[in-house]
């Protein structure tokens, strides 16, 4: 049970200078590969098996993307997640605004697994 | 009694604050029907929208789907309002007496900033039940919001008086920047319950979610059995509430808070018979 | 009219001479029965007449749990007073110092609120020192005032209603032993009506009194012509062979109320050794009621 | 001119909400080469934006049009369309936004800007709370402690440590970075941890239990040490952080969408305008949102004062009405209940949830933006249009509120935002005219 | 081309007292009556009143704090009856800070047809003048904040009087702005500097070792050297606390004669020890500015209700926060200002709020000349400009007065002046104070009267038994000759004029000012200056003299 309960995430989709000088052209592969990296904690990697460049899926209510991931070395904590702001990340985001008109953009909850296979763990 | 009865769905919400017994206040069905109603940026009448029928009377029976009708008995001061199907936003804002009763759900903003008068919804509710809205500094001010599911978030956001008791769970910031009143939850509750209220209480019957997770700013005053709550929860089975029975005499645990605001509000959740 | 007996006891043809008061009623709920039972009794104590106490008061009837506000059990009191304002101050001493003090009791309002109310938990509030909170549901306001078992929860407001004060009976009888059963009996009848109080001790008195007294200081003083050891001394209205007499008082919420004890009280006090049963008054001259004692029994 | 070289001094780059003014731009011919002071941000922005022009000024149903075709269609959507939403607006002149609040009125439609889903909780929090808050240069001159607070400014404000809030000289704080106490609050460590002197690592979703705590220190109330438990901050580095914000002559809370986009939202944001007036009880202390956008907050200023709210308003009733979750863009696509939309430079097909994004796709939309945006794809009018600041004059909001003048630097074939909507508004008027009189 | 014929007109700027009087209109101006020829529209005003379209020279009604206000406020705006768009007009929202357009409308139809705004910080100017864009109908204008600006205290320390002179004419050109405004001089840099406030105008400012004394007499000496239209506009020190008066006595007198003008001088009344209870001490004070012809003063009337204080004082701000407990905004503005924001409401049962109601009408009924006191509520501090027909009622009709005198709090009222005074207003008074007196204070001379060669804004009234009703719906109003308002329902929509100053100063303390920028200010020297593409209905109003 711990094992799965461990692929939960929580996902913050965020601004980068590599997203940043993109923009100007979404159409370009450099915002679309910017848009499409997830960063990780290494210790999550190595747990689940993951190394850089390795494909994996998201996944939540509001839908699922699948992403390569990449070593964020004392970036991110564990079981956090960064990801930049794009069309993908957007894929994950629900309606629901709460009363406020903004819906919830960061910190989202999401379930990890390895693309094209099983979860890294039973 | 009069009922409507809707003629056909609609995506655009309908802002219908008409349908409300002191609008209706004894009229032939031909003026109910010529009832000014707004859809989007366009005036209509009720008679556009809904099949009108009855006799006058204080009573209004609303059947279907009215999920997109807002501000069903807004402003209300008497009567009666049966909804047999779902509510949309704003229903009973700023009522000030009278019963609304939703068989279904209703949207956010359930009685929002209201005076006074019976609110119940037997389905969910959404956000804001009784609170403000943006800005304001006082949300329900009197009066009482029973809801037989699950509300939203932000309920009771700063309410000033009254009751809203909620049979199954609510979201976060339950009770948040709450003046005074009595919020009541059988169900779980989310995080940041009564952040920032001055006074009143919030009751946490804590269901199956377990005990609500407390601010830092909230401290544990002592395990004891608050009369007064039996005192509510009796008269909301008059209202005809299920209140599990656990809740009657139990052990409450008090917390005092939220003391980085006045402090003076509590936080009364169930731990045992 | 002719002579009126029953079970061979002779009742008078006179009247009791009845007042109008102010009534408030409390019920106090406990933890057990016992603790409210307690403070009934010591919130209703000292409270016989309002010649020497600040209110008439005593325990109308005991509840149960199904019949409280808060589903505990508790017991029911009513207060009487000459004035709202004078029943208010009593209310609110008798409930701070004998209620308030109790172990584990609330005290709530059970009169309905009409024109005239007073404040009790608006004044005792007070003593919770700023620490007090209020609680409204619909149109009544708790207070709520932390004590050292947890809190003491009181109503704001009470009502206040007219009523009716100073019914009452003579029981003339042939020795003290059975007059007092005698006595002892009608209480226990009255005891099961609501609306009404016996303020007395056990609900008898034995001092009955008139008014007025050879000492300038005192208003009232021993009634001289029912005590049986002075009649030869006296105006005696005590006929041959009584040497006990014993008062039954009734107040009451409203006149029937009175009135409806004062029949199940006499009926129940026509017992053997009993010879007469009288009533008091001032030759109609202070009260504004008069309760027949014929007229009394031939109802219901 | 092949080969004319021109300079354009103190222009104005709009790229995020620091608007730097002090670009001097180069340009050779119809490129510009040259971005002196820009950051990394600001020289893609004006270096790398598409200036080819080879895509058409308007676009209908995807068939090339002229403009004057899109604005008729543009119009006529937007007469008889019920539910219109006005959205966007964050990224152009202020001109260009009053005449798009004006259509907002004419249309009776809701009217909404990028700010709901930026710092829109923020601005929910100040009308809760209120704001103690300043100009940039205020920071600039006396600030001796900044807190930034879920936000990356090195990567999203690159200049906004230089110019403004850490590296600065002021009159005040005469020694600059030295005069400064920097402290970076986030989940993430970021480059912008590179900046500070302290880095505080808070869990996820825990900003407002930390803002709590640190209300309640500075208040004197004791707080449990299950607080290091509940955000991964000890109580002790808690109370270090208290004492030095209470010792500091002025101090600045610099917060960012870590705070409004995360649950919680609004009342992240209240928590943290509170604990910066709480603390005017002791020292001086503001806080101010970073807002992203060039001219974001142009756009809530020109709201604000056109119908008195800042963004979520609804001219349905023939005046403006406001609340956010009802009148909200993300709101009324996620419903389904808008039933046209007029987007004026943003992409919401990029960034909304995939609810409103379907939605979107099944209404007629108008879009404005320069560049072919994923929204201006799916659009029924899509108009190209003049970017602002590099091609378009005006005026935009600093994120302080600040308006400053545009030094556009090249010409552009396509016409601004401004022109496009007063042309669509023009229209919209005589078509109402022409319905009243019928 | 427009004749109004048969109305009884009050022109007090003209000794026209209520006579009938044929008003001749040409070209937006008003004419000798043989200037129009037979083409002229006429309007009959036969029972009817005409006055001068009515001058507000105090009031917040654009820029940055105004609109901090209204987004903070929505529930202000959402209990306020709408402003709904028309075929011509623009929709808005009203409350104690209304929109733009609702403001330019709401104005109009009151018969108000200038409209200055008092408090503007200079980095805010281009802000204000956007607002000012969007504001229709009316002619409008603003005020320049300068008592707090750190050049300027660095001059004034340095006794660079000259160089004080040529900055606050620099700075006017740049801003476009009309006067000269001071607000709690050196008390907002003290705010701004550390949270506290100066507590006299001799208490040195922390970081300029200068005093708001020398603030004034500076900047009031400025103000007359350059020959501006409007004298140097003073809100002083202790606005709002018990025992004002006497900072507001030695404002008077560190004037030293110099011409000036006192805004609402009912929040700078006040006896009372510091902390303490509020009393009036209007008597003193009206007893100097009735000997000394050199000061005026507008009233800053309190009206019962909810309403904004909006302030460009900031620890004002922060005091008025702590005693309501309400949200509260500040904005400290980098080198010139601040700015303060509370919502907050005036009660009648309250003895603070009814001393103060009193004192506003104690000035209006004690002051001799009607032609140095103008009426304002210091929109919105004081209550909303909506209210000024009901203070004309309280002013007019003495029997009206009584009764609201008789709804307030008794204690207080009774130790005021109010209730022994008799004084009622005359029409012709009432023109001077919203019409005649503002636009002569302003130094505007083509405003507050019906001459010829006079802009042709004019506010004709029906009369109604009820002084409130007649000043609240006029007949018809007529902004630069055109009808806008009739029976109270706007008719056209159109732009008024900006009126500003470009006095001229020496050109050679440029570098110095572009170095103060390139030191202290984030933004650029050459962004600052507020260009005239802004102003796109600008009229630019000759000093004389400098």
């Amino acid at each position: 049970m711990k094992a799965v309960s461990s692929q939960v995430f929580i996902l913050i989709p965020g601004r980068t200078t590599e997203q940043g000088t993109s923009v100007g052209d979404k159409a370009s592969p450099e915002y679309r590969s910017v848009t499409r990296l997830l960063r990780m904690n290494p210790e999550d990697m190595a747990r689940l098996g993951l190394t850089d460049g390795a494909q994996v899926r998201l996944r939540n209510a509001q839908g699922e993307i699948v992403v390569s991931c990449v070593s964020a070395k004392d970036e991110l904590p564990p079981g956090v997640l960064f990801i930049a702001y794009g069309p993908e990340s957007s894929k994950l985001m629900g309606g629901e605004t709460h009363g406020t008109g903004m819906p919830d953009s960061k910190g989202i909850e999401v379930e990890l697994t390895v693309a094209g296979g099983s979860p890294g763990r039973e | 009694m009069i009922s409507l009865r809707p003629k056909q769905s609609f995506a655009i919400p309908l802002e219908a604050e008409t349908i409300s017994p002191d609008a209706f206040a004894g009229n032939p069905l031909s003026h109910i029907e010529r009832l000014p109603v707004v859809q989007g940026n366009a005036e209509a009448t009720l008679g556009d929208f809904f099949f009108v029928e009855g006799d006058a009377g204080d009573v209004i029976r609303l059947e279907g789907d009215f999920s997109r009708v807002k501000y069903i008995g807004k402003a209300m001061t008497r009567g009666r309002v049966e909804i047999q199907g779902d509510a949309g936003m704003h229903l009973g804002a700023e009522m000030r007496g009278g019963e609304i009763v939703v068989h279904g759900n209703a949207g956010d903003w359930v009685g929002a900033e209201m005076r006074g008068g019976l609110l119940r919804v037997t389905g969910n509710a959404g956000h804001l039940v009784g609170g403000a809205y943006r800005g304001s500094e006082k949300g329900m001010r009197g009066g009482s919001i029973l809801v037989g599911g699950s509300v939203g978030n932000e309920t009771g956001c700063a309410m000033r008086r009254g009751v809203i008791a909620v049979t199954g769970s609510a979201g976060d910031l339950t009770g948040v920047m709450m003046l005074a009143g009595t919020i009541c939850v059988f169900g779980s509750l989310g995080i940041r319950t009564g952040a920032g209220m001055k006074r009143g209480t919030i009751i946490a019957l804590a269901g199956d979610g377990g005990p609500p997770p407390l601010l830092s700013t909230f401290r544990f005053d002592c395990a004891y059995r608050p009369v007064w709550v039996s005192v509510y929860l009796r008269q909301l089975r008059q209202w005809g509430v299920s209140v599990p029975g656990v809740g009657m005499r139990g052990l409450y645990r008090r917390y005092s808070g939220d003391l980085v605001e006045l402090g003076k509000g509590e936080i009364l959740i169930w731990t045992s018979p | 009219m002719g002579e009126l007996r029953v079970n061979g006891v002779e009742i008078e043809d006179t009247y009791a001479e009845a007042f109008k008061m102010r009534a408030a009623r409390a019920v106090v709920t406990a933890e057990t029965s016992a603790w409210a039972l307690t403070a009934g009794m010591v919130a209703s104590g000292y409270a016989t007449s309002v010649i020497g106490c600040d209110a008439e008061a005593g325990i109308e009837a005991e509840l149960a749990p199904d019949e409280t506000p808060d589903g505990r059990p508790g017991v029911s009191l009513l207060f009487f007073g000459f004035s709202k304002e004078a029943l208010g101050k009593a209310l609110v001493n008798r409930l701070g110092q004998c209620v308030m003090t109790c172990p584990t009791t609330a005290c709530f309002n059970a009169l309905a609120i009409g024109d005239e109310t007073v404040k009790v938990g608006g004044q005792l509030r007070f003593f919770g020192d700023g620490y007090q909170s209020s609680k409204k549901l619909g149109e009544r306001r708790y207070w709520r005032i932390p004590v050292m078992d947890g809190e003491f929860l009181c109503e704001e407001t009470f009502g206040v209603q007219r009523a009716v004060a100073g019914g009452n009976f003579l029981l003339l009888g042939v020795d003290q032993a059975s007059t007092l059963v005698a006595a002892e009996a009608a209480v226990a009848a009255i005891r099961r009506t609501r609306g009404v109080i016996l303020p007395f001790p056990g609900g008898v008195v034995r001092s009955g009194s008139k008014v007025g007294s050879r000492y300038k200081a005192l208003r009232a003083s021993t009634n001289d012509a029912y005590c049986p050891t002075i009649t030869a001394l006296t105006r005696t209205a005590l006929p041959e062979g009584v040497n006990a007499v014993y008062e039954i008082v009734i107040d009451g919420l409203d006149l029937p109320a009175v009135e409806t004890a004062m029949r199940v009280g006499l009926r129940a006090a026509c017992r053997p050794g009993v010879v007469r049963i009288s009533a008091g008054n001032y030759g109609g001259k202070l009260g504004q009621y008069q309760v027949h004692l014929h007229r009394v029994l031939a109802g219901p | 001119m092949e080969g004319e070289v021109r300079v354009i001094e103190h222009a104005t780059c709009t790229f995020c909400g620091c608007v730097c003014d002090d670009i001097d731009l180069t340009v050779e011919g119809n490129r510009i080469t040259k971005a002196k002071n820009a950051c990394v941000l600001g020289k893609a922005w004006f270096f790398e934006y598409p200036t080819a022009e080879s895509r058409p000024e308007a676009m209908i149903g995807g068939s090339p049009s002229t403009v004057g075709e899109g604005i008729e269609e543009a119009a006529r959507i937007l007469t008889s369309a019920r539910y219109p939403v006005v959205y966007g607006l964050s990224d152009t002149t202020v001109e260009a936004q009053r005449v798009a609040v004006e259509i907002a009125d004419l249309i009776g439609g809701c009217l909404d800007t990028t700010t709901s889903v930026c710092h829109g909780p923020s601005g929910i929090a100040f009308q809760g709370v209120g704001e103690a808050t300043c100009s940039l240069g205020e920071i600039k001159n006396r600030a001796d402690m900044v807190i930034f607070w879920g936000g990356n400014p090195a990567e999203s404000h690159p200049r906004h440590f230089t110019k403004y809030s850490v590296m600065p000289k002021g009159m005040f704080v005469p020694n600059g970075r030295k005069d400064r106490y920097v402290v970076l609050v986030d989940v993430r460590k970021t480059p912008s941890a590179r900046a500070a002197d302290l880095f505080i690592q808070v869990k996820p979703r825990k900003d407002f239990e930390l803002l709590w705590a640190l209300r309640a220190l500075v208040k004197g109330i004791e707080v449990d040490h299950g607080i290091e438990a509940e955000t991964g901050v000890s109580l002790a580095t808690l109370r270090a952080l208290v004492e030095r914000m209470k010792r500091a002559k002025f101090g600045v809370f610099l917060f960012g969408m870590g705070l409004s986009m995360t649950r919680g939202k609004h009342y992240n944001a209240a928590a943290i305008l509170a604990l910066a007036r709480d603390l005017n009880q002791y020292t001086r202390f503001v806080a101010k949102p970073m807002r992203g956008h060039g001219n974001v907050t142009g756009a809530d200023n020109v709201v604000a004062w056109a119908t008195g709210y800042p963004f979520g308003v609804s001219f349905g009733r023939g005046y403006p009405r406001f609340n956010p979750g009802e009148f909200t863009t993300v709101d009324l696509l996620a419903r389904g209940e808008a039933d046209a939309a007029l987007i004026i430079s943003a992409d919401p097909v990029a960034n909304f949830p995939q609810s409103a994004i379907e939605h979107l796709k099944r209404i007629p939309t108008i879009v404005l933006d320069p560049q072919a945006s994923e929204t201006a794809k799916i659009a029924r009018v899509a108009f190209t249009t003049a970017i602002y600041g590099i091609n378009v004059a005006g005026t935009v909001y600093r994120m302080d509120d600040v308006p400053i003048r545009l030094r556009p630097a090249l010409s552009s074939r396509y016409p601004s935002d401004e022109e496009v909507l007063k042309g669509i508004a023009r229209r919209v008027r005589e078509l109402r005219r022409e319905a009243l009189s019928a | 081309m427009l004749k109004i014929v048969n109305g009884k007109v009050y022109d007090p700027a003209n000794g026209v007292d209520g006579q009938i009087k044929v008003i001749a209109v040409k070209e937006g101006r008003i004419v000798p009556e043989g200037e129009l020829d037979a083409t002229a529209r006429t309007l009959d005003a036969r029972g009817m009143i005409v006055l001068p379209g009515a001058v507000d020279m105090h009031s917040h009604i654009a820029g940055p704090k105004v609109n901090s206000a209204r987004k903070m406020r929505p529930e202000d705006h959402r209990r306020a009856e709408p402003v709904k768009r028309t075929v011509v007009t623009r929709s808005g929202v009203m409350g104690s800070n209304p929109s733009t357009f609702a403001t330019g409308y709401t104005y109009a139809r009151l018969g108000y047809t200038t409209v200055f705004d008092a408090a503007v910080p200079p980095l805010g100017a281009r802000h204000a003048h956007e607002e000012l864009h969007d504001t229709p109908l009316i002619d409008k204008g603003f005020f320049v904040l300068m008592g707090n600006n750190e050049f300027i205290l660095r001059c004034v320390r340095a006794g660079e009087a000259e160089k004080t002179r040529h900055f606050a004419a620099w700075l006017l050109g740049a801003a476009k702005g009309y006067a000269i405004k001071l607000v709690n001089p050196g008390g907002v840099e003290a705010w701004k500097a550390g949270g506290r406030n100066v507590s006299s105008i001799d208490e040195a400012v922390p970081g300029f070792g200068v005093t708001p004394r020398q603030v004034i007499s500076e900047l009031a000496q400025a103000a007359m050297d350059l020959g501006l239209p409007h004298p140097v506009h003073i809100h002083a020190n202790n606005l709002g606390l018990a025992g004002n008066w006497e900072t507001t006595l030695q404002t008077m007198k560190a004037l030293e004669g110099r011409r000036a003008h006192l805004a609402h001088v009912q929040f700078h009344s006040y006896g009372g020890e510091p902390g303490g209870r509020l009393s009036s001490r209007v008597a003193e004070l009206v007893e100097y500015v009735n000997g000394h012809d050199s000061i005026s003063v507008d009233v800053g009337q309190v009206v019962f209700g909810e309403t904004t204080s909006l302030t460009g004082d900031g620890p004002l701000g922060y005091y008025l926060h702590g005693v309501t407990g309400r949200k509260w905004f500040n904005a400290d503005v980098e080198m010139e200002a601040g700015c303060g924001i509370v919502p907050i409401r005036y009660r009648g049962r309250s003895h603070v709020h009814t001393t103060q109601w009193a004192i506003g009408l104690e000035w209006l009924l004690l002051m001799n000349d009607p032609w140095r006191i103008a009426l304002s509520t210091d929109h919105p501090n004081g209550g909303s400009f909506t209210a000024y027909p009901y203070v004309i009622r309280l002013l007019m009709d003495r029997e009206f007065r009584r009764e609201a005198i008789r709804g307030v709090n008794p204690k207080a009222i009774a130790s005021t002046q109010l209730p022994e005074l008799d004084r009622e207003y005359s029409l012709n008074e009432i023109a001077i104070i919203t019409r005649a007196a503002p636009a002569r204070l302003l130094g505007m001379k083509r405003k507050g009267h019906l001459g010829p060669g006079a802009d042709a804004d004019i506010t004709i009234y029906d009369l109604d038994a009820d002084w409130e009703k007649t000043f609240a719906t006029p007949k018809i109003v007529i902004k630069a000759g055109h009808v806008i308002v009739e029976d109270g329902e706007i008719r056209r929509d159109m732009q008024g004029r900006t009126l500003y100053v470009e006095p001229e100063y020496d050109r050679s303390i440029e570098p110095e000012i572009r170095k103060w920028f390139a030191d202290f200010y984030t933004i650029e020297f050459e962004n600052y200056a507020v260009d005239m593409d802004y102003l796109p209905h600008a009229e630019r109003v000759a000093v004389s003299g400098g």
